[in-house]
């Protein structure tokens, strides 16, 4: 069976998602058992997928057993690997955190949540295993789907948010599909080896530079890069806590990839692409200070994390664009870092809300003395987002501004600071109110169950633990993802 | 506001009629999307997979694959109508209820 | 960009289709029309590609052992694609009217200002 | 929808007009191999007269497909083809390839077959969905 | 090369130390003994590394590896062991001072108090054992997490409002090292301290230029070198003992410190002798001396005052440490023990004052000293100290850094030391003068503080004293600083009171 791993991670999770609901109505925690259970089938496939690519190299997979490019072939590589083990170890913290914010639910309705949340995983981590660019748009579309109708539980408010979220998602999605149509129509293939191989002599024709432009900004979209973020902080303020921890943790990174997979690994940065890697490069560098700053600006914490978000992607997307080893190594850890902290971040915020109903700054006086293990979470998680030594924060950030040194850009130096001291200032507020305030009243002490609290807590010492295994991390994992032999355009 | 619109969709505008001059010409059978990849499909897959239909054979066999991915696009719609409009799945008499 | 000429007609037909979606869907102001305005730029895309597939003289794409030549079939991916993209098409509209049967359920409208206007004074 | 609305007209047509439109479904099905046609468009298809059927006589018609069959309908589709995958996968050969399959035919006409499979249950999973769908439409669920 | 693990067990002992006292928090008795027990082991260990550095050889352990060939990398080298010493010395006499204290005043959440207070100085031991830069700057900024919330203890505005201060200007100088420290790493991967510095050489003059600036913005905060400062009079709302060990000895200490191994084991003195970036620090100190001393003459509330004092005397330790003549550099090491001892005694003078009369206005001081004579003699003794009266300990550092200055061929700053010297004596004299000679009643009459606060104070105060006749008593500190000097300038030999290097 473990020849067929490619295959097995996206099977899984779907198999489970059509049992799941019909489950759900006969018993419901043998439905959320399900659900954890095939998550963690995935993490345990991605792991053994993970450990075979870099003993062996890419691994191809051709579906039907037909040979690229006339089927669909799966390419996982030591970077899609790492996805998906990040993607299903992300998954099933937050399907554990779900069991009590669903506990109200009818058993129809939380059936219908967890097999949406397990379509979710599979559109994502289909969408990163892939070898296709169709196939992709395929799993593009099932993953968004499932997280229009996830984010939409919220309520009203998140109902307007999540159909706005829809339709700018289609307009992204219509735009990647474009631009598979016009690399389609140069090149006659779908395959990305393919297209790699045919687009070779073809990197000044118009319909290129069309198809790149279309492409990345339909991917830029779904990333939320500033200025095309508008979607972004509606959409993670007014959805489910569960929901908005597993989305802000991955949805948007899974965008980011598949940006860089397709400029990078598959059109070489070479014409069009590297003019779009410059052009998304300055973008990234206003889109940090932009989201930090109007984070800044926030009272409503959940949409303070929300542009954090936007700060945070922009800054991968720096890393990237930056081009030099360290900073491509600082992107992809930030990803891996940021995924985990920001999940944190937003469990914790949701069980505060979910216990108190409260989410503004100025509510959360005493919240230190009242949920100690969830605010310690949050603290930490917050520590990590700042930067602070020993946390994963810092190390991705110390790669992050050595890449630029490397690049010699002394702007991103500036900004990657500049965006450290802001969330410094943004993050810090919150922690001084919620421990250094004194509560009018005495407030009592009212944790979270443990199935809200676990996630949190595990998540909270993975911050810790992935800063001090960072190195490991690089050398053992990270540098054999970059991609080799692609030079960046530099202005 | 009006003016950005009308920007963005000049935008775009301009960026399609652009691309225009490099596409191919309607029916032309030498284009890359009739030369590289599709002859296979037209000459073998009715002896690769007994099928006549080439788009069903396509569609159904040799990119199964994104046919499983559609038809699960379909399920999750489903059942994301029933999460967004809260339908009662159960027979009446059955189940929790909040 | 190259002359306008009979072969590259279609192409200005898809470009009009997608401004056309694309316009309506920022510019309206009610949310049913945003929708649909959504769905006629899909259908620009689905255009586009089944022109991709076009060629002169070419038959539908069913084997029948008379024609033999690669060139007498048209280009069946295109099709196999786009339907995989109408389906796509068709559940997202499901998804996009499920949400705005809520909305409405709880607005009594779906023009865009009134609904934001109510959410405000919720608020 | 909380009612049907059946009447003496409707009925009489209705039951003129599903047997056709039934068997329609299952040629479109059935002919997919070697004409346009398919899963997709016989799925739809099908849903229709279950649609037209629940409209008239309602979801506790026989035809009327209650929304929880209708759940199960599309479960048991989508099963169907990713288990026809699974099974090619049990012998030896990669995910969905149905050349593989321990059919007493041909290679191709084991393809065919394959193809046959999991084209009824894209028409299992797009009936039941699209009646699920039109059903969650029209139902009022608990409004906030 | 020896390995050991003491100075590891070092930092370990008060974070175990916080641990408990945060389980224990319900028995203050129980709670209290753990600090005692983590301050008198913490000592121990740093004194049983003594013999081995004396013996010239360095003491030197590499950990888990953070980033490509920069390890968390511990190791006890003369200069090192001098700060070490000197902070978990004088711990074990404030937790002492501070139990009395905390008790004495009632103060809410001691827990959480001495918890802290363990970790600061858990901390403080790890920037003083720090190899590389890195492992610097981990327990730099956790310095500087663990004391702000005793800036904080009170949780009233005032309080909160200096935090925030605190937390801006430490974390933001934190920026400016971090990024000196990505540069430096990217400039020369893997660099440790190295005595004579490691930058020679190995970067453009602009480059350097921009190190200099941010590595010097990076520690000069916590030196508290003007304008830099702000934070610091600010940070007087912590409880005395706070004041006292962290804003007199730890912190700030930290801060010249990290200018000192900046200087002399980053960049080496002719790496900025060649971009004259010794003399800018060299006037800045030096008007910083000044400045302060004036500022300081302005105040009328005693902790206040003493933190101007602070400021300016932390200017001494940067000053001698750029001035590049031996003299001078053992002068400005050695006062970092004076200064340490001397302030600290103050600070305790302080504290016992607040408790008694429950004021620290100067003005209501008058006829205090008669009825707390040990308190106001160990004032006394402290402030002619830091004035640099002979057979006080403050009279070595500052001869040394004089005599340094005419090495160094500046007299000016000779001048500046002697103009500063009058101005400590203009700004304490007065004290000394209400609290003896001033006219007696006014305020409720006072006795002596408990006798878990006055002893320590008469125990720094005595310990001033005797290491102003004797500098080398007990571990040799003296010694550990010219042995320091002696590896960064090779050929220099010790010098009691003079004679040519």
């Amino acid at each position: 069976m473990t020849a067929h791993v490619p295959a097995l991670l996206v099977v899984l999770p779907l198999l489970a998602a059509v049992l799941v609901p019909l489950l759900a109505l006969r018993s419901v925690p043998l439905a959320q058992l399900i659900a954890m259970l095939s998550v963690g089938g995935v993490i345990l496939g991605a792991g053994l997928a993970l450990r075979r690519v870099l003993i062996h190299g890419t691994w191809h997979y051709a579906l039907g057993g037909w040979a690229p490019p006339w089927g669909i072939e799966y390419v996982i590589d030591p970077l899609a690997a790492g996805m998906a083990l990040l993607i299903s170890s992300m998954a099933l913290p937050a399907l554990l955190y779900a069991g009590p914010v669903v506990a109200a639910w009818s058993a129809g309705q939380v059936g219908a949540f967890y097999s949406l949340f397990l379509l979710l995983v599979t559109g994502l981590l289909g969408m990163v295993v892939t070898g296709d660019v169709f196939n992709l748009y395929v799993f593009l579309e099932i993953s968004s789907l499932a997280a229009y109708a996830l984010l939409a539980t919220g309520g009203i408010r998140a109902v307007v948010a999540t159909f706005r979220y829809l339709l700018i998602g289609t307009i992204a999605a219509t735009f990647y599909l474009l631009g598979v149509g016009y690399l389609y129509a140069i090149t006659g293939t779908l395959n990305m080896a393919d297209l790699t191989a045919q687009l070779a002599t073809l990197h000044t024709s118009s319909a290129f530079v069309v198809a790149v432009a279309f492409l990345a900004i339909g991917l830029a979209i779904k990333a939320a890069l500033f200025p095309l973020h508008a979607w972004l902080p509606d959409v993670y303020t007014y959805a489910p806590a569960p929901v908005s921890g597993f989305i802000a943790a991955v949805m948007a990174k899974v965008s980011v990839y598949a940006l860089l997979r397709l400029l990078v690994f598959v059109l070489r940065a070479e014409g069009a692409a590297g003019q779009a890697l410059l052009l998304l490069h300055w973008a990234a560098v206003v889109a940090v200070l932009a989201g930090a700053l109007l984070a800044l600006a926030q009272q409503d914490l959940r949409r303070m994390l929300a542009y954090s978000s936007v700060g945070q992607m922009a800054t991968i997307v720096l890393g990237i664009t930056l081009g030099t080893p360290a900073a491509l190594l600082g992107a992809l850890l930030h990803m891996l870092n940021h995924a985990v902290m920001k999940g944190c971040l937003f469990l914790a915020l949701g069980g505060v809300q979910w216990r108190t109903g409260q989410v503004q700054l100025a509510d959360f006086v005493g919240m230190g003395q009242r949920m100690p293990l969830t605010m310690a979470a949050f603290g930490v998680a917050a520590a990590s987002m700042i930067g602070l030594p020993p946390t994963a924060g810092f190390f991705s950030k110390w790669y992050l501004l050595t890449g630029a040194l490397e690049a010699q850009d002394w702007l991103a130096v500036l900004v990657l600071v500049g965006s450290s001291v802001l969330s410094l200032i943004y993050f810090f507020r919150v922690l001084e109110v919620a421990y250094f305030r004194q509560p009018g009243v005495q407030a009592l002490q009212r944790e979270l169950p443990w199935r809200m609290l676990t996630p949190m807590v595990v998540l909270a010492t993975l911050v810790v633990l992935l800063g001090v295994w960072n190195q490991v991390i690089v050398t053992q994992v990270l540098q054999y993802a970059l991609p080799h032999g692609v030079a960046w355009p530099r202005t | 506001m009006r003016a950005l619109v009308w920007l963005v969709v000049l935008l775009v505008g301009s960026v399609l009629i652009y691309a225009e001059g490099g596409l191919p010409r309607l029916g032309d059978a030498h284009a890359p999307p009739a030369r590289h990849v599709s002859p296979r499909y037209i000459e073998r897959s009715h002896t690769e997979t007994g099928t006549p239909n080439f788009v069903t054979a396509i569609l159904a066999d040799y990119r199964a694959y994104d046919t499983l991915g559609e038809t699960t696009v379909i399920f999750t719609a489903g059942l994301a109508c029933v999460l967004i409009l809260r339908v009662q799945l159960q027979r009446p008499g059955r189940g929790r209820r909040p | 960009m190259g002359m306008l000429s009979l072969g590259a007609l279609h192409y200005w037909l898809v470009a009009c289709l997608l401004l056309i979606g694309l316009h309506s869907m920022l510019a309206q102001r009610n949310l049913l029309k945003k929708l649909m305005a959504m769905n006629i730029m899909q259908v620009a895309v689905i255009v586009f590609f089944i022109a991709l597939a076009a060629k002169t003289g070419g038959t539908v794409p069913i084997d029948t052992p008379s024609i033999k030549q690669v060139d007498a079939y048209i280009n069946p991916l295109p099709h196999a694609l786009m339907l995989t993209a109408i389906v796509v098409g068709v559940s997202t509209t499901g998804v996009a009217l499920a949400l705005l049967i809520r909305l409405y359920r709880r607005y009594g409208t779906l023009e865009e200002p009134e609904v934001l206007a109510q959410l405000m004074e919720s608020a | 929808m909380k009612t049907p609305f059946g009447s003496l007209l409707l009925d009489a047509a209705c039951r003129l007009m599903v047997p056709f439109i039934l068997l329609f479904a299952l040629y479109v099905v059935a002919h997919g191999h070697d004409s346009p046609g398919g899963g997709f468009q016989g799925g739809t298809i099908l849903a229709a007269t279950m649609i037209l059927m629940r409209m008239v006589h309602g979801q506790e018609h026989l035809w009327g497909l209650h929304r929880l069959s209708a759940l199960r309908l599309a479960c048991a589709g989508i099963a169907l083809y990713a288990g026809i995958g699974l099974l090619s996968v049990l012998w030896q050969g990669q995910y969905l390839d149905y050349g593989v399959l321990p059919l007493p035919v041909s290679t191709a006409r084991a393809h065919a077959l394959g193809i046959l499979g999991i084209e009824i249950g894209v028409v299992m999973a797009v009936a039941g969905v699209f009646v699920l769908m039109f059903d969650a439409l029209t139902a009022w669920g608990e409004d906030d | 090369m020896v390995m050991t693990h003491r100075p590891l067990l070092a930092i370990l002992l008060p974070l175990c130390a916080a641990g408990l006292i945060l389980c224990t928090g319900r028995r203050p008795n129980l709670r209290d003994t753990w600090t005692f027990l983590a301050a008198g082991g913490q000592c121990a260990l740093v004194l049983s590394l003594v013999p081995a550095v004396v013996a010239g050889q360095v003491v030197d352990t590499a950990y888990v590896e953070l980033l490509p060939g920069l390890a968390l990398q511990l190791r006890a080298d003369p200069f090192g062991l001098l700060f070490a010493l000197l902070a978990s010395g004088l711990w074990c006499l404030t937790s002492l001072y501070a139990v009395g204290y905390m008790r004495a005043g009632q103060y809410p959440r001691q827990t959480g108090y001495f918890a802290c207070v363990a970790v600061a100085l858990s901390a403080t031991l790890g920037v003083a054992f720090a190899a590389n830069l890195l492992t610097f700057f981990v327990f730099y900024e956790l310095l500087t997490l663990a004391t702000y919330p005793l800036v904080v203890h009170r949780r009233d505005a005032e309080a909160l409002a200096a935090g925030r201060k605190y937390l801006a200007y430490t974390l933001g100088a934190g920026q400016c090292l971090l990024l000196a420290l990505v540069w430096l790493q990217h400039l020369v991967p893997g660099a440790t301290f190295q005595p004579g510095g490691v930058l020679a050489g190995k970067a453009a003059p602009g480059v350097l230029v921009a190190l200099c600036l941010l590595g010097f913005l990076g520690v000069g905060v916590k030196a508290a070198l003007m304008p830099l400062h702000g934070w610091l009079p600010a940070a007087m709302v912590a409880p005395t003992p706070v004041s006292a060990l962290l804003h007199a000895v730890a912190v700030v200490k930290a801060g010249t410190f990290g200018c000192i191994r900046l200087l002399h084991y980053v960049f080496g003195l002719d790496v900025l002798q060649a971009l004259g970036a010794d003399m800018v620090l060299a006037s800045v100190a030096g008007a910083t001396i000044l400045l302060a001393s004036v500022r300081a003459l302005g105040e009328s509330h005693l902790k206040r005052r003493l933190a101007y004092s602070t400021v300016s005397h932390l200017a001494y330790i940067v000053l001698g440490a750029v001035l590049g003549s031996p003299a001078a550099l053992a002068g400005a090491m050695f006062h970092m023990v004076a200064h340490g001892c001397m302030k600290i005694t103050l600070f305790f003078c302080a504290g016992a004052i607040d408790i008694q009369i429950h004021r620290l206005d100067i003005a209501t001081f008058a006829g205090l000293g008669r009825q707390m004579p040990i308190t106001f003699g160990a004032l006394t003794l402290g402030a002619l100290g830091l004035a640099g009266t002979p057979l006080c300990v403050g009279f070595i550092s500052k001869w040394q850094l004089g005599l340094g200055a005419l090495q160094a061929g500046h007299a000016v700053f000779l001048g500046i030391l002697v103009l500063s010297g009058l101005l400590n004596l203009a700004y304490f004299l007065p004290i000394l003068l209400t609290a003896f000679f001033g006219p007696g009643g006014s305020g409720a009459p006072s006795r002596e503080a408990r006798a878990l606060m006055w002893m320590p104070l008469a125990l720094t105060a005595v310990l001033s004293v005797v290491l102003g006749i004797a500098p080398n008593a007990g571990p040799g500190l003296y010694h550990l600083a010219w042995q320091a000097v002696g590896q960064i300038m090779p050929g220099t030999a010790p010098m009691l009171l003079g004679g040519a290097p």
